[in-house]
């Protein structure tokens, strides 16, 4: 049996090492296999080619058991020495997840005891790297020097060939068509009583076509991030099921806190006012998410509980606006070319500040030149509409790193620095205890809320559609039910 | 008159348009014996044109309008259009264009237009059968027959090297071969009748007299007969054996040559004759006064009249053809007794 | 014995042949060692085939054409070369009629402002005193006033004849080239047309060139004749002169080509044959070589110059001693 | 021999053009400075990584030294690395070429196909009911936007009514490669399942991007008739009695072709730009679904090396027009 | 006849010369004419994609606005980038072409070679370049139309004129003295314009499309600007149910690049010599 599955991006290589992106995930997900992998929802995480772990009292020491049983799909055996190799390769590409190390973690400082055991020293207490282990994935060391040319770590080879260990192998990749694997029926987790015998994945980048094509039965599952629209329409097919999940994706806009008049706590709760959240989330997205009313989705823990949320009210929007000293401009709103969401919210406030004296002017880019704007204090626009997505299940994946002063310019892009907030996240990075640094993010999420340092709008809810033959689909906000080998035909 | 080749009678067509209807040929009547060289003289835009293409049927048939008269060729009219005037076009009556340097078609070898030509117009074709025209067959027997004619006749003409030239494109030939050319290509059917229209107006003196021997010669070897149409007079006195003016449209006079320059009977024809710079360096530089009349509001009867100071009001009604002499025809009502031309006399 | 108004001498004008990349391959030589003189006040025929290069002279005198060498004097001053607006006082008295007069005034224009232009260039008129000027030559070319407001192609074709004479007598120049002024036009136009040039010249004192190739209206209304083959001026002198006794073999060939009407027929007889060769590729020796009936080796080897005495002269080796072979009449049925 | 002169001297000019295009282009993707750098280091590098990575990118020099850098590069077939996708551009393009081409032939054989005879015949009825009928619907077809065009078929051919294909070149993967060409590739594989669904999935895309080239066509092989028809030699040819299809589809076609010969070079162009829009409608994986999705991620280089290759294209298909013409038109060899 | 009289009386002409009166008019009137002429920014997030009924003729978009009302400001939009575009390809295109013409030589070849390099690309890839790298806006869009288009006006000008220096008339007034500057804006640019008049026509055709084209790939204005191509390319999400959303835009572009192109033809046919000298 073969499952299809409609992808809205390409799949231009797969290199595990060099992409980190949730779109993509399913490369790494099914070629390869991380030391522990998250599932379900709320995400957990489980031992992998890990079986466990553990962390020195400074917090600087982790160890991690291997399982000595994990064929690559040329059939040696996975050792210790090829996780450790794996790593230096990842930290010395300095892409994809090696973003999420580098900071804790040196080309260098990676161990293998034995061929069981690897042993990693950071540089600092690090509360969340237990969370990223998910992210190392492990190559056939052997394999891939084999192919290694003029010291690329065999990156060339790598963009089109698997050396990996993950429940489905290679069989044909296009870069501008998709791939298909074939189950590894050696794989270390064994196989359930049912399963595909091949994935494909297929890029489709019209929305349109992705959701034409699974009501016509050409595909047995899409990305589940669709316009409510498209969700309403799958609903009415009859060979579409809909699985539905809270995700932890937090839509919001990020507002640039440095640049007068939005240094003003006044104007950004203004602004925090002029948004109509009820008609956004309502009418637009047809209820098909949920208002998140802070920057921490409600369903991760440390997201405060009690916390309303602003509300779409001109009038108190205009008191706020009076008390703003100093001019108030024209100000400019980035959204994503391609994204109409993000252009949708962005017209909509718009709309709302034009009734009460403020000017927007909308400004369409696409991601990466808005990513790029963002992180430069000198371009970053006054405000832009986008999404956090869930890297590593941690509250610091929203709160820290976007509004703690140690991600100032990268992935903090309001400059927002708050020693209140400061201390609270940097003890919270390095505390072990999880009461404690629940708390911590609570208040930290209270703090910038009550300083209006962005307007949270919603978090997403994910849509998986599904051909009604598929079943056993596995979500996880991590990996994006992209993790095929859970996945069989519904009988 | 049985023995007439081409006679057309009363031929009356013009052409609508949006200024209305442009009357070109009012009238027109004209007889042509086998063999015969008839010169059509007149003035520029007096419808000689007009009348050649009437009979070769290449009028443009949007504007065209037929008010009467008929075109007989051996008792077939030509006017009608049917399978019978198709045999004839191009067998029986062939044309030679005024204008050399355009009427081959320039991306195609010389070759391979007369092949195209002697493939349907050879007189050694049969009845073909129904074939769309692109993929009728061309037998070979014939095809080597009409070859070899092809290259006789070429060299009738005085083309050198024949086989060379049928290689070359139109544009690698000078405008003499080219006339050459048009006169071997409406040769090769082996037609009673060549319709030759202006055939060296675009040509130096010297190539003209060549050309115009050469037609003159193997029209008469070959017994073919000529309708040459031309403004040039001296041409017309060259190698034609009678010559109908026409003015306006209009069919003036007839008449055998010599007879003709001797003793032009029409007002218009000594006008005419009159306005030539004469052989011997003088001449009177006198021309004709007046303009020529509008073809869409053309004078009733004579179209000559305005211009004309023998003119009376009998002129507003068409003079029938009346004769002067053997084969000697005139439309006048005040035609001129005497001969003004004095030289023709001597 | 007075000045020549114009005189050329050994005019040369040549026109690259290009290949591809832009490289000449070769030279058309239009002109190749013209040399004449024109006396104030005559009428000086240029008679010869199609594409020798008569066009060529007259706009090489008016410096539409910049020369390859040699020299042009008019009114006792160099021209060769400078361009219009270099001269443009000499120019102005010195006028180029074109072979189509139709084409020569701008389609989008109307007959009144063509005329005014030379007027605008050339001096510095008021508007109505233009006016007033335009509207006497006007009448000295015998157009109606209304023709002012008409467009080119709503005249006729002598008509526009008239208006390009107009246009180059609005300067009172005191020489005129005629290229092809009769040219297209039927008999009973074309002899108006010539009176009316004998009447301007009358009127305006004019020196003509007259370019033609047709030779009973050269005999009709030039002083003396000059004969062009391939270039070359193969035969000059007074008209009457070449009329009655042609010289050189080509003269010879082209009077004889010229129907007489009442006379005998010379298509029957005609004996040049053959074409012109192309320009490009001229032949070594005499340029009449290939078409002449007396050629001999040393027509083949050498180019005869110009010579002859009194006002005449002939290009030919043999000029003067050959007469046009005798007449082959062909039986005709 | 002159043909090959022409040939030659035609090859010659294309270098300076190249040239010129690449530096043109090179500036062009390179006014706004988007810093390429932190684009491939990705949303969560730190600001030390995106220095070491400009550096070693040699995106800190100065923007001529770039240029040489780039154009000694293209000169050994080096168009430089995606941003994006992390792969050679000479190779993603090499790769996406045939499926633009694949289309952009099937597109221009409709076109000709459709575009010619109609054109005459328009030409030979002229202003009658079918010239005016064929008239109307040129002008038509070069009125319509092809990306509406694109998406209004697919909804009525694909969604609607289930005829075609929704995109994509094939469902899955082609057939064994062997030109790229999936048609030509499983004739030659005798893959009657791929060759099927190869079609099929081409109908509707060539059919769109057709439109306008084949009204284009039809109207230059129209006016072109029409200007011969009334020349001297078609006149003679009808007066000479030869047949009237002879000389409508040998005689004046020829001549009326020499025109619109010269035209498919251009529209070779508009079918290729035509191509960026109506590709990314239906998904087809070509050069321009490739160039949109550079567009989208702002991915200069590959723009730049996408532009590149469209006009060597589009330089190499004038070319070959042009030799075309000498054998169309003898004159040209004069 | 007078020219606008002729140009009536053209069939296809008057059809092209009615559209784009009408589209000028609705440019202008659209204030006037649109029912909801606050829909170009208000939203009525309730009313969301309601299929064309009285009250809104062609439906409503993704915000809730009346899509008639927004097409009809649209129609500013597209004038204003059709006319800015084309403008300055005329301004720039042709004097270069005019001088490069008239002069020949190797300066007008260079000039020539320059223009090569732009023809070389189809004129909306390199469009699509240029709007990328500056970024999505109108103004960008204007810019990198105009950069790409001049060529066009300066290679047909250039061949103009080429052809006009051959004739007679041209080398008359030379012959007469008359100044280069005299010859070329007095003789050649009168006796070119109706060659640069329907060139014009249909370039304003072209550019819509192209216009519509980067819109379409979201190079073009930003949200929630009613432009058309962009309102085609929101609409790609809703179909084939919103139907509606894509179809009217769609025809507007056609409509109005259709009525460019017949008034071109017609100028074509009135404005050209030699099919004006036939018809005498
Ligand atoms: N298709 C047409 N529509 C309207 N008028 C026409 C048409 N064809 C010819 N004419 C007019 O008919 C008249 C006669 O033309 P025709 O060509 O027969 O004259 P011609 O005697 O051959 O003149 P020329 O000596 O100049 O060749 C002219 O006034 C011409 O303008
Ligand atoms: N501008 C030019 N460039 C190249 N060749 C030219 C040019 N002008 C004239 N020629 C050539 O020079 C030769 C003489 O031409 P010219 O026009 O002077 O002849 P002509 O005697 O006036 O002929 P016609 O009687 O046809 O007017 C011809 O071979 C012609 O092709
Ligand atoms: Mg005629
Ligand atoms: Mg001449």
């Amino acid at each position: 049996d073969r499952y299809v599955h409609a992808n809205n991006s390409a799949y231009d290589t797969l290199d595990p090492h060099v992409v980190g992106d949730v779109a993509r995930v399913a490369t790494r997900l099914n070629f390869y296999d991380g030391l522990y992998r998250w599932v379900d929802n709320p995400p957990q995480l489980i031992p992998w080619l890990a079986t466990s772990h553990t962390v020195s009292d400074d917090g600087l020491v982790w160890t991690f058991s291997l399982r000595d049983d994990v064929p690559f799909h040329d059939g040696s055996l996975m050792t210790a020495e090829d996780v450790v190799w794996s790593v230096e390769r990842m930290l010395a590409l300095k892409r994809g997840a090696s973003t999420l190390f580098l900071p804790v973690l040196d080309p260098g400082a990676t161990k293998a005891l034995d061929d069981t055991t690897v042993e990693f020293t950071l540089k600092t207490p690090s509360a969340i790297f237990g969370s990223i282990v998910s992210d190392i994935y492990v190559m056939n060391s052997d394999l891939v020097k084999e192919n290694e040319v003029d010291g690329d770590w065999g990156q060339a080879w790598l963009t089109d060939h698997v050396a990996g260990s993950g429940s489905y192998m290679l069989d044909r990749y296009d870069p501008a068509v998709g791939f298909i694997g074939e189950r590894f029926e050696d794989h270390f987790a064994g196989w359930g009583e049912s399963y595909y015998d091949e994935i494909e994945f297929r890029t489709v980048l019209e929305t349109n076509t992705r959701v034409q094509g699974l009501m016509r039965g050409d595909y047995q599952g899409l990305d589940g991030y669709l316009a409510p629209d498209q969700i309403a329409r799958l609903r009415d097919s009859d060979n579409v099921q809909i699985i539905e999940q809270e995700s932890m994706r937090v839509f919001h806009f990020a507002m640039n806190n440095r640049r007068p008049p939005f240094d003003d706590v006044n104007f950004r709760k203004a602004m925090a006012h002029a948004f109509d959240y009820e008609g956004f989330i309502g009418s637009i997205l047809q209820d098909s998410v949920v208002r998140n009313p802070t920057i921490i989705p409600n369903n991760m823990w440390g997201a405060p509980k009690d916390v309303e949320g602003y509300t779409f009210d001109l009038e108190k929007a205009k008191e706020y606006l009076d008390k703003v000293e100093g001019p108030i401009r024209t100000i400019h709103i980035g959204t994503l070319a391609g994204f109409s969401e993000t252009e949708q919210a962005a017209s909509l406030l718009q709309n709302a500040l034009a009734k009460i004296g403020v000017t927007a002017e909308i400004e369409s880019a696409p991601w990466p030149v808005v990513n790029s704007r963002m992180q430069d204090p000198e371009q970053m626009y006054d405000m832009v509409p986008y999404w956090k997505s869930t890297y590593y299940a941690d509250p610091n994946n929203w709160i820290g790193e976007l509004y703690g002063a140690r991600y100032i310019p990268t992935r903090n892009v309001s400059g927002y620095d708050n020693p209140e907030v400061n201390a609270r996240l940097e003890k919270a990075l390095v505390s072990t205890d999880q009461a404690e640094r629940q708390t911590l993010y609570e208040e930290a999420a209270r703090i910038v809320y009550d300083d209006a340092a962005g307007i949270w709008i919603y978090n997403t809810k994910w849509y998986g559609p599904y051909s009604t033959e598929a079943a056993g689909i596995r979500f996880s906000p991590v990996g994006n039910a992209q993790d095929m080998r859970w996945a069989h035909p519904a009988d | 008159m049985t023995d007439a080749l081409l006679t057309i009678s009363d031929l009356s067509l013009g052409f609508r348009g949006e200024a209305g209807f442009a009357h070109i040929l009012d009238g027109v009547n004209l007889t042509m014996r086998p063999g015969e060289i008839m010169g059509l003289v007149g003035e520029s835009g007096c419808g000689k044109t007009t009348l050649a293409r009437a009979i070769l049927g290449v009028l443009p048939r949007a504007a065209l309008e037929l008010r009467g008269g008929a075109i007989g060729f051996r008792g077939t009219d030509m006017l009608a259009d049917g399978a019978a005037q198709a045999a004839i076009r191009g067998r029986r009556i062939t044309f030679i264009p005024q204008d050399p340097f355009s009427s081959l078609n320039p991306v195609f070898t010389i070759g391979e237009q007369i092949d195209d030509l002697m493939k349907w117009k050879s007189p050694r074709r049969g009845e073909g059968g129904r074939w769309p025209a692109l993929l009728a067959p061309y037998g070979r027997s014939r095809r080597a027959a009409d070859r070899a004619a092809v290259i006789e006749t070429l060299e009738a003409v005085q083309l050198p090297q024949p086989e060379r030239l049928l290689r070359k494109y139109p544009h690698e030939v000078s405008g003499g071969q080219r006339q050459r050319l048009m006169i071997a290509m409406a040769l090769l059917p082996e037609p009673d009748l060549i319709i030759a229209d202006e055939p060296t107006t675009a040509l130096d003196v010297t190539i003209q007299a060549q050309i115009l021997g050469l037609l003159r010669r193997l029209a008469s070897e070959r017994g073919v007969a000529v309708m040459l149409t031309t403004h040039d007079l001296g041409s017309a006195w060259e190698i034609c054996d009678a010559i109908t003016v026409m003015y306006a449209g209009q069919d003036v006079e007839a008449a055998p040559v010599t007879e003709f320059f001797r003793a032009p009977a029409h007002p218009y024809t000594n006008k005419l004759l009159a306005s030539l710079p004469d052989a011997e360096g003088g001449g009177a530089m006198t021309g004709i006064p007046g303009e020529v009349p509008d073809f869409l509001a053309p004078p009733p009867g004579c179209r000559f009249a305005p211009r004309c100071e023998r003119a009376s009001a009998a002129c507003a009604t068409r003079p029938a053809q009346t004769p002067r002499g053997p084969g000697h025809l005139v439309r006048c009502v005040h035609p001129v007794a005497a001969p003004v031309h004095a030289e023709a006399e001597a | 014995m007075t000045e020549p108004i114009l005189s050329v001498r050994d005019l040369h004008c040549h026109f690259p042949v290009r290949g591809a990349f832009g490289r000449q391959v070769g030279a058309i030589r239009a002109l190749d060692g013209i040399s004449f003189e024109l006396m104030p006040g005559e009428i000086l025929g240029l008679v010869g085939e199609s594409g020798c290069g008569k066009s060529t002279l007259g706009k090489t005198i008016m410096g539409i054409q910049s020369p390859t060498g040699g020299g042009i004097t008019f009114e006792g001053a160099e021209i060769a070369g400078a361009s219009p607006r270099a001269a443009k006082d000499r120019r102005a008295r010195l006028q180029y009629a074109y072979q189509d007069p139709g084409a020569s005034l701008d389609p989008r224009w109307r007959i009144g402002r063509s005329l005014e232009e030379p007027l605008i260039i050339h001096t510095g008129l008021g508007a109505a005193e233009r006016g007033r000027k335009v509207r006497d030559i006007l009448a000295a070319v015998g157009l109606p006033e209304s023709h002012l407001e008409r467009y080119p192609h709503e005249i006729s074709g002598g008509q526009q004849r008239r208006v390009g004479l107009a246009r180059i007598l609005m300067l009172n120049p005191k020489v005129v080239i005629l290229d092809e002024p009769t040219s297209g036009l039927d008999v009973s136009v074309q002899a108006t047309v010539l009176s009316l040039f004998r009447d301007l010249r009358e009127e305006f004192d004019l020196t003509y060139m007259f370019i033609s190739h047709d030779l009973s209206v050269v005999r009709m209304m030039c002083h003396r004749v000059a004969v062009m083959y391939l270039g070359r001026i193969v035969e000059i002198g007074p008209t009457q002169e070449i009329f009655a006794a042609p010289k050189h073999p080509y003269t010879q060939s082209l009077l004889a080509a010229i129907p007489r009407i009442g006379g005998p027929r010379v298509v029957d007889t005609f004996w040049l044959k053959g074409e012109p060769p192309d320009a490009s590729r001229l032949p070594k020796g005499c340029r009449f070589q290939g078409r002449c009936p007396h050629a001999t080796a040393i027509c083949l080897s050498d180019d005869p110059a110009l010579r002859g005495a009194g006002g005449s002269a002939a290009a030919c080796h043999f000029a003067g001693e050959v007469s046009p072979p005798a007449p082959i009449r062909r039986a005709l049925p | 021999m002159r043909r090959i002169e022409i040939i030659l001297s035609r090859l010659l000019w294309l270098i300076p053009t190249l040239v010129g295009l690449v530096v043109v282009v090179f500036f062009i993707a390179n006014v706004v400075p988007t810093d390429p750098a932190r684009i491939i280091a990705g949303e969560n590098a730190t600001t030390e990584q995106v220095e070491a990575l400009r550096a070693e990118l040699g995106f800190d020099r100065p923007l001529w030294e770039q240029l040489g850098i780039y154009v000694r590069d293209l000169a050994t077939g080096n168009m430089g690395r995606s941003l994006y996708t992390q792969r050679p551009i000479a190779d993603d393009l090499a790769h996406r070429l045939p499926a633009t081409l694949e289309l952009t032939f099937a597109a221009i054989i409709i076109a000709i196909g459709l575009g010619i005879p109609l054109g005459v015949v328009s030409a030979v009825k002229r202003n009658s009911l079918t010239d005016q009928v064929l008239r109307v619907l040129s002008v038509s077809g070069l009125a319509i936007a092809s990306f509406w065009l694109a998406m209004e078929l697919q909804m009525l051919f694909s969604t609607r009514w289930g005829l075609t294909p929704l995109n994509g070149r094939i469902s899955g993967f082609g057939p064994d490669e062997i030109t790229g060409f999936f048609v030509l590739d499983s004739l030659l594989t005798w893959d009657m399942e791929s060759l099927g669904g190869a079609l099929l999935h081409l109908l509707l895309p060539a059919v769109t991007l057709a439109l306008p080239a084949a009204a284009t066509i039809l109207r230059f092989t129209r006016a072109g008739v029409l200007e011969v028809i009334n020349s001297n030699f078609v006149l003679y040819e009808t007066a000479m009695g030869l047949p009237r299809g002879l000389i409508i589809w040998k005689y004046v076609l020829r001549n009326a072709l020499i025109s619109t010969v010269t035209q498919i070079g251009l529209i070779f162009g508009v079918l290729f730009s035509g191509a960026v829009v109506v590709e990314a409608v239906f998904d087809w994986p070509g050069l321009g679904t490739y160039a949109v999705q550079s567009i989208l991620q702002s991915d200069n280089k590959a723009i730049l090396g996408f532009t590149i290759l469209v006009g060597v294209v589009f330089i190499v298909v004038n070319l070959i027009v042009d030799i075309l013409h000498t054998f169309i038109d003898p004159r040209t060899l004069k | 006849m007078t020219g606008l009289k002729r140009l009536l009386a053209d069939r296809a002409a008057a059809i092209g010369a009615g559209l784009i009166a009408a589209l000028v008019l609705v440019a202008i009137l659209a204030p006037v004419l649109a029912p909801f002429p606050g829909d170009v920014s208000e939203f009525h997030l309730t009313e969301r994609l309601l299929p064309p009924d009285a009250t809104h003729l062609f439906g409503t978009d993704r915000m809730g606005s009346d899509l008639f009302s927004r097409i009809l400001f649209g129609a500013r939009i597209t004038i204003a980038i059709a006319v800015i575009a084309v403008g300055v390809s005329v301004a720039i295109g042709v004097p270069i072409g005019l001088v490069a013409g008239y002069y020949g030589g190797w300066s007008g070849g260079l000039l020539m070679r320059a223009s090569d390099i732009f023809l070389a690309v189809p004129q909306i890839v390199l469009a699509i370049a240029i709007a990328q790298t500056l970024g999505p806006s109108v103004e960008n869009v204007i810019l990198a139309l105009s950069a790409t288009y001049w060529p066009f006006w300066a290679r047909l000008v250039y061949a103009e004129t080429r052809a006009m220096k051959g004739q007679v008339f041209i080398e008359a007034a030379q012959a007469l003295g008359a100044s280069d500057f005299r010859v070329m804006v007095l003789h050649i640019l009168p006796n070119i314009a109706s060659a640069i008049i329907v060139r014009t026509s249909i370039g304003m055709g072209a550019t819509i499309l192209t216009a519509a084209a980067l819109g379409f790939l979201g190079l073009g204005a930003p949200p929630p600007t009613p432009e058309w191509g962009r309102t085609i390319s929101e609409a790609r999400e809703f179909l084939p149910e919103a139907w509606w959303y894509a179809a009217a835009p769609g025809f507007a572009i056609f409509l109005v690049v259709m009525g460019f192109n017949l008034l071109g033809d017609g100028l074509r046919d009135i404005l050209d010599p030699k099919i004006r000298r036939g018809a005498k």
